[in-house]
């Protein structure tokens, strides 16, 4: 326990933690979304490994048990959930067209002769991207699951993250309503709260975890975390210079309200939509001023109870 | 990965083929152009540079466009063209094109809607197989495998007559350039709805990533070979890789990619019809032919086929071995002749007229993958008996207890009298094999645990119906029994720990590789004899087994070794990963640039990282004595080494049957006319098949959109290996159909309800899913103005059985099939859409009548 | 008692440097228990994906003779240990309790499946085949061309098949005359 | 680079959840209009039941203890029953809200101070057993000395229990809760207030201190509450609005009326004939109003919360107004809020 405990970019979150200087360092996963395909390995893989069971579409944020289409185009996943520790988002939208026509291509304007351009001037006209992203729990340097969990089932681990212990879990259901990031659930029939794990049993083995381990196009990267934030940055810079001016990190700065994240992205988009909340604080950075003010309302109590009494009449 | 540019048309590569489509996304991380041209907007568009929607078949238009831009604007590579393409052969007197006899060309019968091909050939040589025993030119499986197209270049001798100005008005290059003349921008806009902008940055990007520096390859996939021009769409872009000078080189090339394990082995080692081991035709039936007659026939005289008979007699000895004798003819009277197409439709058709008893399934499930599934049912309930193997219940074992039919009431369970055997089958974890990969790649999968319960593989099971059929015919005399006395059989078996005997796929795989007079394993078919002292199951794959050594097993990590990798599992021909790879150098033998080379001459031999596809010692100056010595009779500078001229084919003067050069026919259902060539809407030489169950769908307003199936990455084809998978199936748990918001405001459709699509055949359901991707097309109507053109996406992998079940696309469609490969159309149809669920049980009998009552069908 | 009083995590949290109880302190014995079922496993095969014709490299794990894990083989240059959704679910497809296991039975009109043991249905099928063969024979036809072959017999395989099987199949069937034999790679 | 998608929004209709969208249409972006945050998968009545009972029981005890010490025996006898009762079940819809109940005692496997409801925990077990012990005491007459001791441990714990609760739902993410970190304790002591001063008056005890407690404590409950509705930015709106708004709004009717009555009960006796009948109704009346205002305050409270969680609007939109605060320059810290 340290300085920035609690709030703020802390280096070492699992010596905070109380693992000795020895313990392996933080990893993480950086999410590539530019080069998802939306292939859902990571969705299978994931649950292959981690003997999930099937839950089809989880319901509107409660995990669901419906075998049906969701409506949301390619995603039935609907989101992350008990038995759903990786979520692939598809996002359709329409985008100024020229976009692709000047950057992506590397080829000389539009001027040959004879060549008419037909339909509208590329100036107002759109085109559809599909926008494609896994998702997965953000394994926050200050992670307010683990932080409110009254049974210490939530721990950080030795390798930096945040993990549910099955074998302690008593359902109680607070991390959920906790997580900034809606990640954590309770699965239903069994009643504990369930997450991804990173693979901890994986990691022990000296195994990447098994999302990483399958995504064919190396959008989900696993590794220490220094070096995957140095590797978003490179790629960052990367786009950048191609003109994919959109192209922004999410949850790699450590002085955001989570800390950093453990598990950050590139995005091609506003967080939201992709469902990430944009600006995500752990809620227990509040809790001191929470503390206080309930003993203020506390003392209150105490206070009014006691002037009731001093009346001493009958 | 050594792309400047991909071109990935025909197939939804991210989605078909994720774990390949790495190799596009580093190509394109290292700065690559990916361009995705589909009808659809799929996830490979998605992270594509540019997505060119395109009316469904209507590629070859696209293509020749293309290769009109390229021929036009001078953007070929021209030294790569003139001396290793046929632009400056002559084409004879007597061809006539599509342009001048409206749409057909020179040869055409209309009565039995087939071409002479004749007069397609070269000025001053004689293609040898003539129409006449033309099903004996059986070539290379070109739809499936272009890089294997030229294996099958039909033979000819002679010397054609050519002009290497490439002036001549019959030079190749001129008839090329006459043929697509027409096929201007305006009208690919006008035929494949694509604007002329898009076109030309499309146009810009292939050519500008093309010729000396730079290289641009195309992927293909099903969305090219389902299709009644199927073939001719892989020619017109071979045709147009070809000028790029994009063949046999490093990031070049026309990549098929196919969608089964081993579906390249399954044609390598055909389970087809028409061919035998290593594209060895079957031979057709004939008053007297020998072996001899057959293989003049059939054999080259130049290049690797010129040792056909080599191959043959390897071949009849590893199945008759002592029995095939050169007095025999090596038992060549042992194989049963063709008459004519014995292809699955045809099958199909004769089994639903009663005329096909017994049927084996094996790993296949037709009832609900067949195009015209309902036609595929009837002919099943018209067997006596059925044998189906496979990992799971499929459609096509339960057809008889809850089939469509069944529901409908046009079938009942207890008038069905087919016998049906389900045997169910071990998976790839239980057995030793090799499956051969898209890339030609053998790889051995080796055996992990038994199988359960009365689970075999199907090695096991034929190994041991070979065993009895053999026993019980030993004492036979009658004649026809003598092929399986002479059969060889005696394989070793492996007693596994649960007892199950289990035939050594590494002896039939040695078998395969074929063994020397002593008894040991050859390393090269250029090891094969003819006089009866080699065998060899599949001269293509000699080497597999070379030194003793299961070379398909071989595993160093790919870490460890260059992007090439040779020395993981073993590629065929003779382990070499890159096709006439001898183009990537100049006809001197130097590499065209530093930045693409890939085999060089060194001086004494060809040398660099791939495996020579050429004779290794042969200098580029060499010129050959003699013009049929096979191998021995190449030119030095003639890297097509498979074809008859050493050449890349611009027009092919003999091999097709629908064409030397690829024109754009509609498809056999399309809403609109042929622009291009008004009194030929689908190809002339398309295989159609008049019967009820097979009705075509008139143009007209009754059938008013197009429709073209796809796969999800989710599935697995018809599903028999998805679709009892939870984990797969929540993330595509049902039916559904793609539209454009468009055309769901047209139609009354609204995202995740129910609709269905409706053809003469059938209709299916689906949840709809209304998106933006899907984008209308504006065409030319054929009569002078333009028409919005609907295009509807139905994927394929449902059906009855499975934990999530829905309709079969496969009831949609009609067969017609392509002349050349007997392939059927299935990207390209027309279809009526409507909101809400289909008519279920006898009213959908009912429905369909009226549908095609209205549409003038039946009376 | 004792025990348990020193391995309640409030005593770890008094004493040990996480006093918050967020990890060490609060760490269970199943959680030091965790170890990937890769590394119990009595072995490894190397085998190949059997979904598309990429050709991955697949590393199938073992434990007592059941599959207990699939995933990518990192040696694989075609796949550098990378997986499909389709791939990464063979775990499930091959241990499917969905799998049918045994031979079934459906005899002309009847309704319901039936139990046949394996080596009768071998036997049976055998009978099938050379009977339906005897009966559809073509010697030679009415032009008196050599034909050898019955068209009586069909098959068609999947292409999921080894070639070895293909190779099987396409030899007994042309010893035995049949010539229908087709493939998905057709169709 | 911004996509030109504008927010799309539908109305959901799955599960009766999140029956309308509570927002006025906020220019904001979201997934398929799916909620950010996981809403609580804690069940009603189990949670508010837990929280209305928890504060009861905790009034109770101060009352029941303070009485003891000033010799009011049938206050202390009510407010030691009452504060047991609550207590016990207050555990038990605890209990029956966990997934894994037979793993309660896990609540004592270690102290967090970062997590409200361990704290919580740690207050109720003492909690409970002074409280059940005074409780016990009182019935069977033993130990009264033991019972004394335990009765003033609860009565000092009893405020603790009127307030960890609030800490408890604000300690989330779900902004209804969390943006009302201030107001809420305040709201939970004056409704344990009202309804530990109501419970008194239900049981006839009510005359002096219970009754200045309950009115005081619904004075609070109503101040704090109408600043809930309007004082904490956006999410203020989830308490006017829906079902929570509706009950809120039965919860202030309740309250009042039984403040109305609290306070009605003395002044019949002064300006009429003395009916100690009457009276003892009037008091039933106005604690049993005073405990369905407040027991209705808890519920919509949670309500409110959960139909924050459904809406993406809520978590949303604040985060983009700090965000651009953030960009405009003010130098905030990152998360920080910008309200108020």
């Amino acid at each position: 326990m340290g300085a920035n405990s609690w709030y703020g970019p802390l280096a070492d979150p699992s010596a905070d933690a109380g693992y000795g200087a020895d313990h392996p360092e933080r990893v993480g996963f950086f999410t590539d979304t530019s080069v998802c395909i939306g292939c859902k390995a990571c969705e299978v893989a994931c649950k292959e490994w981690n003997a999930l069971p099937a839950d089809g579409v989880a319901e509107q944020g409660a995990g669901g048990d419906v075998l049906g289409m969701a409506g949301m185009g390619y995603d039935n996943t609907g989101g992350l959930g008990a038995s759903t520790y990786r979520h692939v988002a598809f996002v359709e939208q329409r985008v100024p067209a020229t976009r692709s026509a000047q950057t992506d291509l590397d080829m000389p304007s539009m001027d040959l002769p004879g060549a008419v351009t037909s339909g509208e001037d590329r100036g107002d006209a759109t085109e559809v991207r599909w926008l494609m992203s896994s998702d997965v729990c953000k394994h926050c340097t200050h992670a307010a699951c683990l932080d409110v969990c009254p049974t210490g089932s939530l721990i950080r681990t030795e390798h930096g993250t945040v993990l549910v212990q099955e074998d302690i879990c008593n359902g109680c259901g607070y991390c959920i309503p906790a997580c900034p990031y809606g990640v954590i659930d309770q699965r239903k029939g069994d009643g504990r709260a369930f997450k991804c794990t990173m693979c901890q049993d994986r990691l022990g083995a000296g195994l990447q975890p098994a999302c990483a381990t399958a995504c064919p196009t190396e959008s989900i990267q696993f590794g220490p975390l220094d070096e995957l934030r140095a590797r978003a940055d490179e790629r960052l810079a990367s786009l950048q210079e191609q003109g994919v001016t959109e192209a922004r990190l999410y949850g790699h700065d450590q002085d955001d309200g989570v800390g950093g994240d453990g598990a950050f992205f590139l995005l091609l988009d506003e967080p939201e939509v992709y469902g990430l909340p944009p600006d995500p604080v752990v809620t227990t950075r509040d809790l001191p001023s929470m503390w206080r003010h309930a003993a203020a309302a506390a003392l209150t109590v105490a206070a009014t109870v006691g002037a009731a009494f001093l009346g001493g009449r009958r | 990965m050594n792309s400047d540019c991909i071109v990935i048309q025909g197939s939804n590569m991210a989605e078909a083929h994720p774990v390949g489509f790495q190799w596009v996304m580093e190509a394109k991380r290292r700065g690559a152009t990916v361009i995705h041209v589909d009808p659809r907007f799929t996830r490979t568009s998605a992270v594509a540079d540019l997505h060119v929607p395109i009316r469904a078949g209507t590629d070859i238009a696209l293509l020749g466009g293309l290769i009109r831009h390229v021929i036009e604007t001078g953007t070929y590579f021209e030294d790569y063209m003139r001396s290793y393409t046929n632009a400056p052969m002559l084409v004879g007197e007597d061809f006539r094109d599509t342009e001048d006899l409206d749409g057909v060309f020179s040869g055409y019968d209309p009565e039995t809607g087939s071409y002479d091909v004749l007069s397609w050939q070269y000025e001053g040589a004689e293609v040898e197989a003539s129409a006449g025993f033309r099903d004996e030119r059986t070539m290379v499986q070109e739809h499936e495998h272009a890089e294997i197209a030229g294996s099958g270049g039909a033979p000819f001798s002679g010397t054609p007559s050519r002009d290497d100005t490439l002036q001549h008005p019959r030079c190749v290059f001129q008839v090329l350039r006459r043929h697509y003349a027409r096929y201007t921008p305006e009208t690919v806009e006008q035929v494949c709805g694509i604007d002329q902008d898009t076109f030309h940055r499309l146009a810009e990007a292939l050519t500008s990533n093309s010729g000396r520096e730079r290289t641009a390859a195309f992927c293909y996939a099903v969305g090219w070979t389902h299709h009644t021009v199927g073939v001719q769409y892989i020619r017109a872009a071979s045709i147009l890789q070809s000028l790029l000078g994009n063949i046999g080189r490093p990031g070049g090339g026309i990549l098929a990619l196919r969608g089964h394990a081993s579906i390249q082995g399954s044609t390598d080692i055909p389970t087809l019809f028409d061919l035998l081991p290593g594209y060895i035709p079957m031979p057709h039936a004939h008053q007297d032919q020998d072996l001899d007659t057959f293989i003049e026939f059939n054999a080259g005289n130049k290049g690797f086929w010129g040792h056909m008979d080599t191959y043959l007699v390897s071949l009849l000895k590893a199945w008759f071995g002592d029995a095939a004798t050169a007095d025999n003819d090596f038992c060549f009277d042992h194989l049963p002749r063709l008459t004519g197409n014995h292809s699955s439709f045809p099958t199909v058709m004769a089994q639903a007229r009663g005329e096909v008893p017994g049927y084996f399934v094996i790993g296949e499930n037709p009832a609900v993958g067949t195009a015209n599934s309902k036609q595929q049912r009837l002919g099943l309930a018209n067997l006596e008996w059925l044998v189906v193997r496979d990992l799971n219940m499929i459609e096509t074992a339960t057809f008889w207890k809850d089939g469509p039919e069944i529901e409908t009431g046009e079938l009942r369970t207890e008038d069905i009298g087919t016998e049906v055997f389900f045997l169910p089958a071990a998976n790839h974890t239980e057995k030793d094999g090799t499956f051969t990969n898209t890339q030609r790649l053998l790889q051995w999968h080796h055996k992990a645990v038994e199988p359960p319960g009365d689970c075999r593989s199907d090695l096991w099971f034929y190994y041991e119906l070979g065993k009895r059929l053999k026993a019980r015919l030993a004492d036979s005399t009658d004649p026809s029994d003598r092929p399986l006395q002479d059969l060889t059989w005696d394989y070793p078996v492996e007693i596994g720990p649960t007892g199950i005997a289990e035939p050594s796929a590494e002896a039939v795989l040695r078998e395969i590789n074929g063994t020397d007079a002593d008894g040991d394993a050859l390393s090269s078919y250029l090891e094969m004899k003819a006089d009866g002292t080699t065998s060899g199951g599949c001269w293509i794959y000699t080497g597999v087994y070379a030194d003793e050594v299961n070379q398909s097993a071989r595993r160093r990590p790919g870490g460890e070794q260059d992007l090439l990798a040779l020395e993981w599992g073993w590629a065929w021909p003779m382990n070499r990963r890159v096709l006439y790879n001898r183009a990537s150098a100049d006809p001197e033998g130097r590499p065209w640039s530093e930045r693409k080379k890939l085999i060089w001459w060194d001086g004494e031999r060809w040398t660099g990282p791939d495996v020579p596809d050429f004779p290794v010692n042969l200098s580029p100056d060499h010129r050959p004595e003699r013009e049929d010595a096979g191998a021995e009779s190449i030119a030095g500078d003639e890297p097509f080494v498979m074809q008859s001229d050493g050449r890349a084919w611009l027009y092919a003067p003999a091999g097709l049957l629908d064409g030397p050069m690829p024109a754009h026919y509609e498809p056999q259902e399309s809403p609109v006319p042929n622009v291009l060539y008004p009194k030929h809407r689908a190809n002339p030489a398309r295989e159609e098949f008049a019967r009820p169950e097979n009705p075509y769908n008139p143009p007209g307003d009754h059938f008013p959109y197009v429709f073209t199936t796809f796969r999800v990455t989710e599935h697995h084809t018809a599903g028999g290996m998805s679709r009892w998978t939870p984990h797969l199936n929540e993330l595509f748990p049902e039916m559904f159909l793609e539209v454009s918001p468009e055309l769901a405001a047209e139609r009354g459709l609204v995202n995740n309800d129910w609709a269905h699509v409706v053809t003469t055949r059938s209709a299916v359901e689906g949840r709809v899913v209304v998106t933006e991707r899907a984008k209308p097309l504006r065409v030319a109507d054929g009569s002078g103005g333009t028409r919005v053109i609907h295009q509807i996406g139905v994927p394929w992998h449902w059906g009855p059985n499975g934990l999530a079940t829905g309709d079969a696309a496969n009831e949609l469609l009609s067969v017609a099939l392509d002349p050349n490969v007997h392939i059927m159309e299935t990207k390209a149809a027309t279809c009526d859409i409507r909101p809400g669920r289909r008519p279920r049980g006898p009213d959908l009998v009912a429905f369909l009548a009226d549908r095609r009552r209205a549409a003038g069908l039946e009376e | 008692m004792r025990e348990w009083v020193q391995s309640w995590p409030v005593r770890r949290q008094l004493s040990g440097r996480d006093p918050l109880g967020r990890g060490a302190a609060a760490r269970s014995a199943g959680t030091d228990r965790k170890t990937a079922r890769t590394s119990t496993a009595d072995g490894v095969t190397k085998s190949i994906c059997p979904f598309c014709a990429v050709g991955c490299g697949q590393n199938i794990y073992t434990e007592n003779g059941r599959v207990t894990h699939v995933e990518g083989d990192p040696d694989s240059p075609i796949s550098r240990g990378r997986l499909c959704p389709k791939g990464s679910s063979t775990l499930s497809l091959v241990t499917s309790p969905l799998r049918p296991t045994t031979v079934r039975y459906r005899r002309p009109h009847g309704t319901e499946w039936e139990d046949l043991d394996l080596d009768t249905a071998l036997d049976m099928i055998t009978d099938r085949v050379l009977e339906t063969r005897r009966r559809t024979w073509e010697d030679v036809d009415d032009q008196g061309r050599h034909l050898h072959r019955t068209l009586g017999i069909a098959s068609l395989g999947g292409a999921t098949l080894d070639n070895e099987e293909n190779y099987l199949m396409k030899k007994l069937y042309t010893a035995m005359g049949a010539v229908q034999v087709e493939n998905q790679a057709r169709i | 680079m911004t996509a030109q998608v504008p927010a799309e929004r539908r109305r959901r209709s799955r599960g009766g959840r999140g029956e309308q969208l509570m927002v006025p249409d906020a220019d904001f972006r979201s997934y398929h209009d799916r909620p950010i945050i996981k809403p609580p998968v804690w069940k009603v009545p189990d949670v508010p039941a837990y929280l209305y009972l928890g504060g009861t029981a905790g009034v109770a005890a101060s009352l029941a203890a303070l009485a003891d010490l000033t010799g009011r025996a049938g206050l202390r006898r009510s407010g030691r029953l009452v504060a047991a009762g609550g207590a016990v079940t207050s555990v038990a819809f605890l209990i029956h809200d966990l997934g894994r109940p037979e793993r309660f005692l896990n609540m004592m496997r270690v102290i967090k101070p970062t997590s409200p409801l361990s704290v919580g925990s740690w207050i109720l077990a003492p909690f409970g057993t002074a409280t059940g012990a005074a409780a016990a005491s009182e019935v069977t007459g033993l130990l009264p000395g033991a019972g004394r001791v335990a009765g003033l441990a609860g009565g000092v714990l009893g405020p603790a229990m009127t307030t960890y609760t609030a800490v408890l739902l604000a300690d989330t993410a779900v902004p209804g809760w969390h943006e009302a970190y201030r107001e809420l304790p305040f709201v939970f002591a004056g409704s344990a207030l009202a309804a530990g001063g109501g419970s008194a008056l239900v049981a006839g005890h009510g005359d002096g201190p219970p009754r200045r407690v309950a009115v005081a404590g619904a004075a609070l409950e109503l101040a704090a509450t109408h600043r809930l509705e309007t004082a904490i930015g956006m999410s203020a709106h989830a308490y006017r609005t829906g079902r929570a708004g509706r009950v809120l709004r039965a919860a202030r009717a309740a309250t009042v009326a039984g403040v109305a009555a609290a306070l009605a009960g003395p002044v019949v006796d002064r300006v009429g004939r003395r009916s100690p009948r009457r009276r003892r109704l009037l008091d039933a009346a106005a604690g049993l109003l005073l405990n369905a205002g407040s027991a209705a305050t808890r519920w919509g409270v949670f309500d409110a919360g959960m139909a924050t969680a459904w809406d993406p609007a809520y978590t949303v939109v604040p985060q983009r107004e700090r965000l651009a605060a953030r960009e405009a320059g003010d130098g905030s810290a990152p998360g920080a809020t910008v309200d108020r």
